[in-house]
């Protein structure tokens, strides 16, 4: 037993105040009939063999090439401190915060979560986090639907496909409907499709949810999408990148009613997938109506300020079938690595990072152009966008050889949109170096060729 | 220590109160070495301060941006140096109770030690830094990794396929349901509108039902602990799409009558989801899928280790019999024939619910947990839920006397006990036990959970706690009862030990403050 | 809070001892998450506990070693699983103070943040797994770094050469004087038996001196706190080998007459030596070798930011002028015409005073002061020291009302106080200032250091902490003053909220216990 | 400013109430002729310029070699948790305890690596730590000269080159003398010739130096060896190496008066020479002598038991120039990493790895021997061994090409013995694999073809 402490003395120890002869004694609840005889597994492993056998995996994985793939996860300078907070154990190795008197340092540092996404975001009312961007847009479509009364949602085809994967998952199940919303030549949402389908009386729409910046790198025109669907009396989703939100306009000030999102960019490494963060924020109205745990501040007997779970006649454990959400684990930790990065970052760092991946980003649409790769979309872009090149896949698959990761193949995304056929979909961020930019710009002038 | 010397010191404490920059005297004492309440971020920030992280871009980086789309402040984060953000999270951290601190006995929760080896392999920059879209070619570590994990889940559980997708446990059960309606639905079996679920099973059962779709029937428990059967079977009827239930179950109870259970199940044509929440009892001893379960869940931020962080994250593996594979969300982690690892592709599995999250899957934990997994292999595991069961047998005995345990035993890794009595011939109450646990250096048990027994207390000591550890939790216990005969005043007042008192909570609900309202942007405008 | 409440609270802890296996009783009061005495590891140990870290080797393992080589019993180990130790050093940690913690203004120690991006520098497998031995081929990336610190801190000096070996300021003072040694005797120089050391420097200097064969001369101070320079100069003779000035001193101050009496120092034909432990004062304001010393050493670990480690480890460059550089001790580390680095050869600068220890440094913690270095530039190193320097003379001015302020400013990045006064009015002495500082929150500064200034104490902030925490130091060493005139029992029984109180001392020196007794060996046999 | 707090607004507000115009006018004392105008340094560097300068320092080192290097460093396995534990603030953050009451920490992990070394080396004082090795066995040669009132001490030519070198020129200092005894064939030290050093009435010998494994990887007679010495009124000094002694006899077993050695193996990594630990430990009677910090037992007030620095008179605060040594700042946070490394092995599991290393070495042994490389000294070997090929630096810069780092080339460290002209010092630990064997087996073989 690598971890366990007992001794063959101690168990006897135990069987016998328990009173019984042997451990197998108290499986006997066990009907014969479906007890198992053991699980055929490998042997176990000493911790030496154990840890060369994970860095061999982890070696045969390749992290070294020039990459500029996005789509939804980002590389960013994460700072150290934050590891150096996120490995003390009276973080990770505690439960959710049950007792608030020795738990203050989770409650408090989730209510300083909610703070900061509050000041990111301008919505006042932050969960405490959800699983991830994609599920936590699916609660926002279900926080529409349970605010309104009505089951129709629209989303913008300009969103992250497998956010509108999830999205549609989660919807199915209730029965409620996800209707998608074209996007125009420039990339952008088409407005004039939303104003149509938000004018259908016989399907009255709860909720409207457009990306900022879209799937595309691109900047939608959110105030004016926001003032369609209050209009027609639905909620607005807006689905952010946080970072971008040190410099562009925030869900609060477009008028959203929801900001829902991925928020791994803020110091928490792509790791295949996860564990991720789930970014959901909501006007005052919607506090009842939002999913998740709150903390809220208080006071204690002697009158010190203190944070406690709040609301939590939301929640699953005390609602059971009419909670608001079955979440019950989060993301905590990855709450708490924000946290520890916006603190380190502060308004001016994190200005530095988005302008710096946008400086980067025009450095790299200007390198790629002149080899043949143009932009596709016309909108405005902060540091992702899609470039035409003949023949994507391959160009893709060639890059790769030549220790470039060229982006995402935009077919894989929208495999019926001839627009997109041949189209890469790049970033660059704050880490993106000119060497970098040159290598692929090199490289690709070399496929090209 | 003397109560002279008590005095003396809670004399110098009133003396020294917490200097607070926005609440003034309201964080209590001062303290050099143990845990002292603080300010808010935004009450420690102040204009100007940094450390810088990355370079300063140039200052026409965000000329491309119409100004329409420009934020018209900078955003209100608080504005620290790096001595400050340290100071703050490692005082922030020393408020809290943990596993690395303490016996944690918390009923439902497996909060058994989170080996270090697990987040050194985590962090491995290969693992860490794998983009989630990479190339199955630049991904093959941890393709093989989760190949392997979903291999290893399958034998443990007894079941034929796994997607280690979902974030958590809840999560898993969502993505159970739908795969359970999904399989239904292809059968043309269309009236199905209902999912039982036992008074007894965690909350987030019932809520999944509800999520996706479904009507939850509850049914009693039969005295034993157990499912009611009759009642089970009464609530059984061609509009059942599953029966969900959580084995060994919150009163940390196997059920039984499993065999029966899962024929009556069948019968109707319903499925049987398993909760495998609690799968730290049972390793090596019962696997659900060999059993007759259709589906589980699992918990690896329980079972396998994989820290709570602090409420996550956590990973909810599903694992299926072969006629439920064709559903699972996609993608599945396959081996081709030349050995190499793959997602699968869009469309290949045309069954499949889709997705249940972005990309697939916390890796970041599946690692930890594989790495526990590898440590133990299967007799190691088999150890894990007996030296589990033993210990909180263990327990069970030691309290029987001074608590009432409602249920008889054998329990599995956990039992519920109840203060009940003690309540009667005290007024104290389970809450008050719990908080006074405190004062002895103990996390208390879940309290109150499940609903359904009065006053209970659901202990569940793992098995990584020594005997020394259980013999000192049991003590405490024991002595806590005998202080609520004794000082009843003592368990009312408790925690008094702690760093801060009881909380007024029902204020914090009346009037939610759930965020810091004085920052509205910050002050100073970004230097270009 | 109430005195009420914490008369509860001393009551409700009275009742509840912790309990210790070893000691029953003597560990002090039980307590959730604040810091609790622990039992020694032999004392939580339990036969056959174990985590398995390496595969068993097979039985003949050891048939080789002859009988007479093997031990009789296996070692007196402890043994515990990972989650005891995990437990054990988690809770010891809890019973420090620390930079991490809080304000740690100990004079003489430059106690500054400790940035995280050293330690991860430190910990890249790159740099933590090279074999000190490992060909210069193997070698090119730790190679470089030394090489560049070597150039960084002869510019930061004004000096010609440096060696990274000392692995501490005392290893420095020990390779400069043995230098200076060299040096003399390489001239024929071979009657200067004497080291010059003003009283007022630190202990490893007159330490250093004798531990390298010379008479130590100690010099007066002169009562504006400098160099007494007619004693000095009275002093210096044929015989005198070197001075050893620490610069700023430790009363921080910075010797004025510095260009008078290098002139002097060097007209006696003897060497001037300094002391650099104090450079975080000076820092772009003084270059030791531009304005005349012929040797100093660095402590990286108080000006380069390397941690303490409660401790060590550190490292202690010396930096000499051209004429010292053939003395150096070897391996050096150098660059060849084609831009690889590698170490100095065996017998390739014959002068070489030799080796002062194995390999070539404590290479972990040059990198962590070349990332600093880096982090800074010349222009943060500068505004390390004004900020330094500034806010040792901001806390001066603030408690020079309550304390004497000996001599006077500006000061470097430390100054003297004393309770010389407040004494004689009070009985209260310094000892019992810095105990009572505890209670308030702080680590106390250094006392009764340097031993020339009656009841001192030295106090130096560094430049990592806020106005805010200079502020609230200073506020309580007011306070304490107050305190030490209305109720002087506080500070006479200070610390009172401290993990234990004070210390009995005298018994732990008449009486030595250093190690546990009671285990000869492990209780069980290793299993074949 | 990296990491420094203050705005230019803090330090306005200082200097007022300094009541100086700027910070210049703090620096008047320092004489214009010798203040400086700056530094010449490369610019400040953001973090993350920062990191991918050491990442790219870091890769420039090769540390990817099958290695069979050793030669007073091992490369051993590292539990996980011993860094975990290091990594706490609460350790590297803070100073030298000399305010026990907020320091139990430290003094208890200083104490508990005391009573560890104890029971390892069976000498009942040990020192908080020292340097590394080689200062340590320094240090104790100049106890025996403090203990015996004499001035001359032998080494062993069969000990560490550095450590010879270091107590070489500690002993200089103070115009002490070294003498060196010679080896025989077999590898260990000419006792024969020890007993007639020993005899010579003219040089009284204070102290005298074995190692255990010598520096050939061999076992020496110490038992033998510390009775000479003692008959001759001498000290005798072991030269150490802590995982040996999981199975060899202590130096407390064999009559040793002091242990001197390298703590690196205990749970240090190699990072090119330190930070290490330098174990020191005596009996009794030396407790006086013994340098460096000692933290001993007591109580406080109120009778709770607990740790302070003790014995202090030995230090240079105190004492100055009457001090046991100069030493200071030592190794403390190594000597924890050796406390936590030690309690997760235990006595058995230590065992393992000195075993396991043994084990690893006979198969090295049989490999190279079968490829013409036989072992040179008769003298039995725990885990490593000098084997014989000839040209030995050709063979070992050859083996470098094909990625086998074949140990010491013993020619650079006894440059005049004929004997160990064609010798490589080769060795296995636990860590050693079958394949790294073979490795060089089938590079050695290639190479000497
Ligand atoms: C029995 C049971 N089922 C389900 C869950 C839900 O798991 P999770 O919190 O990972 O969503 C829990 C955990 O709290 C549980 O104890
Ligand atoms: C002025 C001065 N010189 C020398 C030293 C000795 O340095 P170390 O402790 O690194 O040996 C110190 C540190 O304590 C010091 O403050």
């Amino acid at each position: 037993m690598p971890y366990g402490p007992h001794t063959d003395a101690d168990r006897e120890r135990m069987l016998a105040t328990i009173g019984v002869a042997s451990v197998d004694a108290l499986f006997e609840d066990i009907p014969a009939a479906v007890r198992s005889a053991g699980i055929r597994l490998p042997a176990p492993e000493p911790e030496l063999v154990l840890t060369t056998r994970l860095s061999q995996l982890a070696g045969r994985n390749r992290t070294d090439l020039a990459s500029f793939l996005g789509a939804g996860v980002y590389r960013h300078h994460i700072p150290a401190v934050v590891d150096a907070m996120l490995q003390r154990g009276e973080w990770y190795t505690a439960y959710t915060p049950y007792q608030p008197e020795i738990s203050q340092g989770t409650l408090q540092a989730i209510w300083e979560y909610q703070s900061l996404i509050a000041g990111l975001t301008g919505l006042p009312v932050v969960s405490a986090s959800h699983y991830d961007g994609a599920t936590s847009t699916a609660e926002a479509a279900l926080m529409t639907i349970r605010a309104t009364g009505r089951t129709r949602v629209l989303v913008s085809r300009a969103i992250h496909r497998h956010y509108r994967d999830v999205t549609r998952t989660y919807l199915a199940s209730g029965g409620h409907v996800l209707d998608e919303l074209p996007t125009l030549p420039d990339g952008t949402t088409d407005l004039a499709a939303l104003e149509r389908a938000l004018a259908d009386p016989a399907q009255p729409v709860a909720g409207v949810i457009l990306g900022q910046p879209n799937a595309f790198g691109l900047l939608e025109p959110m105030a004016d999408a926001a003032r369609l669907a209050h209009a027609a009396g639905a909620r607005f989703v807006a689905v952010i990148e946080p970072v971008s939100l040190a410099v562009l306009a925030s869900p609060g000030e477009i008028g959203a009613d929801i900001a829902a999102g991925e928020g791994q960019p803020l110091g928490i490494p792509p790791q295949f997938g996860g564990p991720y963060l789930g970014i959901l924020a909501a006007s005052d109205d919607l506090v009842r109506q939002i999913p998740g745990r709150l903390v809220g501040r208080t006071r204690d007997l002697d009158g010190r300020r203190a944070f406690v779970m709040t609301l939590r006649a939301r929640e699953q454990d005390i609602r059971r079938d009419r909670a608001a959400s079955n979440i019950c684990t989060n993301q905590a930790l990855c709450a708490l690595a924000a946290t520890v990065y916006l603190s380190t970052m502060g308004p001016h760092g994190l200005r530095d990072v988005a302008a710096g991946g946008a400086a980067a980003a025009r450095r790299l649409e200007a390198a790629l152009a002149a080899v043949g790769a143009p932009r596709i979309h016309a909108a405005p872009y902060l540091n992702e966008f899609a470039v035409h090149v003949a023949d994507a896949p391959r160009v893709h698959a060639a890059l790769l050889e030549r220790g470039v990761l060229g982006g995402l193949v935009l077919r894989d995304w929208y495999p019926d949109d001839p627009a997109l056929a041949d189209a890469l979909l790049v970033c660059a961020t704050e880490v993106t170096t000119d060497e970098e930019i040159a290598r692929f710009a090199g490289a690709l002038r070399e496929v090209l060729a | 220590m003397s109560l002279e010397v008590e005095q003396t010191i809670a004399a110098a404490r009133v003396l020294i109160p917490l200097r607070d920059r926005g609440e003034e005297g309201s964080l209590g004492a001062r303290n050099a070495v143990g845990p002292v309440l603080q300010p808010t971020l935004a009450e420690t920030s102040t204009p100007g301060r940094r450390t810088d992280q990355v370079p300063h871009p140039p200052a026409d980086a965000l000329d491309g941006i119409p100004a329409a789309h420009r934020r018209a402040a900078p955003p209100a984060l608080p504005e620290l140096n790096e001595p400050g953000v340290v100071r703050h999270f490692v005082a922030l951290s020393k408020l809290n109770y943990s596993v690395d601190g303490g016996f944690y006995p918390l009923g439902s929760c497996t909060m058994k030690h989170n080996p270090k080896v697990n987040e050194w392999a985590a962090r491995l920059p290969g693992f860490a830094g794998l983009h989630p879209l990479a190339p199955d070619a630049l991904a093959q570590g941890t393709l093989e990794l989760m190949w392997e994990l979903q291999g290893m889940l399958a034998e443990i559980s007894g079941m034929d396929a796994v997607t280690l997708q979902p974030a958590a446990g809840a999560h898993g059960e969502l993505t159970g349901i739908l795969v359970i309606r999904a399989y239904h639905e292809a059968r043309g079996d269309h009236d199905r509108t209902e999912v039982i679920v036992p008074d007894s099973s965690h909350g987030t059962n019932p809520a999944t039902a509800s999520m996706a779709g479904y009507r939850t029937v509850t049914i009693p428990s039969a005295p034993d602990g157990g499912v009611d059967l009759d009642a089970l079977k009464a609530a059984l009827s061609p509009r059942t799409a599953a029966v969900m239930l959580t084995n060994p179950s919150t009163l940390g109870l196997f059920e039984r009558r499993i065999v029966e259970l899962l024929d009556a199940v069948h019968a109707a044509g319903a499925l049987a989801y398993m909760d495998g929440a609690n799968m730290n009892a049972i390793l090596g001893r019962f696997q659900p899928g060999a059993a007759g379960f259709d589906v589980m869940h699992y918990n690896l931020h329980k079972t396998f280790s994989t820290p709570h962080g602090g409420g996550g994250p956590g990973a909810g593996p599903v694992a299926v019999r072969a006629h439920l594979a064709p559903y699972l969300p996609t993608p599945l982690v396959v081996r081709e024939a030349d050995g190499r690892f793959r997602l699968e592709r869009d469309g290949e599995r045309p069954g499949s619910i889709g997705r249940v999250r972005a990309y697939q899957g916390n890796a970041g934990v599946l690692v930890r947990a594989y790495t526990y997994i590898r440590a133990h292999g299967g007799s190691g595991l088999r150890t894990v839920s007996d030296d589990a069961v033993l210990a909180a047998n263990y327990l069970r005995a030691r309290v029987e006397g001074a608590y009432e345990v409602p249920y008889p035993g054998p329990c599995k890794h956990e039992f519920v006990a109840t203060a009940r009595l003690l309540k009667e011939a005290t007024g104290v109450r389970t809450l008050d036990v719990a908080k006074r646990l405190i004062d002895h250096g103990f996390h208390p048990p879940t309290i109150y959970f499940p609903l359904i027994v009065e006053e209970c207390l659901l202990i569940e000591p793992t098995e990584t706690e020594t005997l020394e550890d259980l013999d000192a939790f049991a003590d405490a216990l024991i002595e806590v009862a005998r202080e609520a005969r004794e000082h009843p005043e003592l368990l009312h007042e408790a925690p008094v030990t702690a760093p801060v008192r009881r909380l007024d909570e029902a204020t914090a609900a009346r009037h939610p403050e759930l965020r810091w309202r004085g920052m509205t942007g910050a002050e100073t405008p970004c230097p270009q």
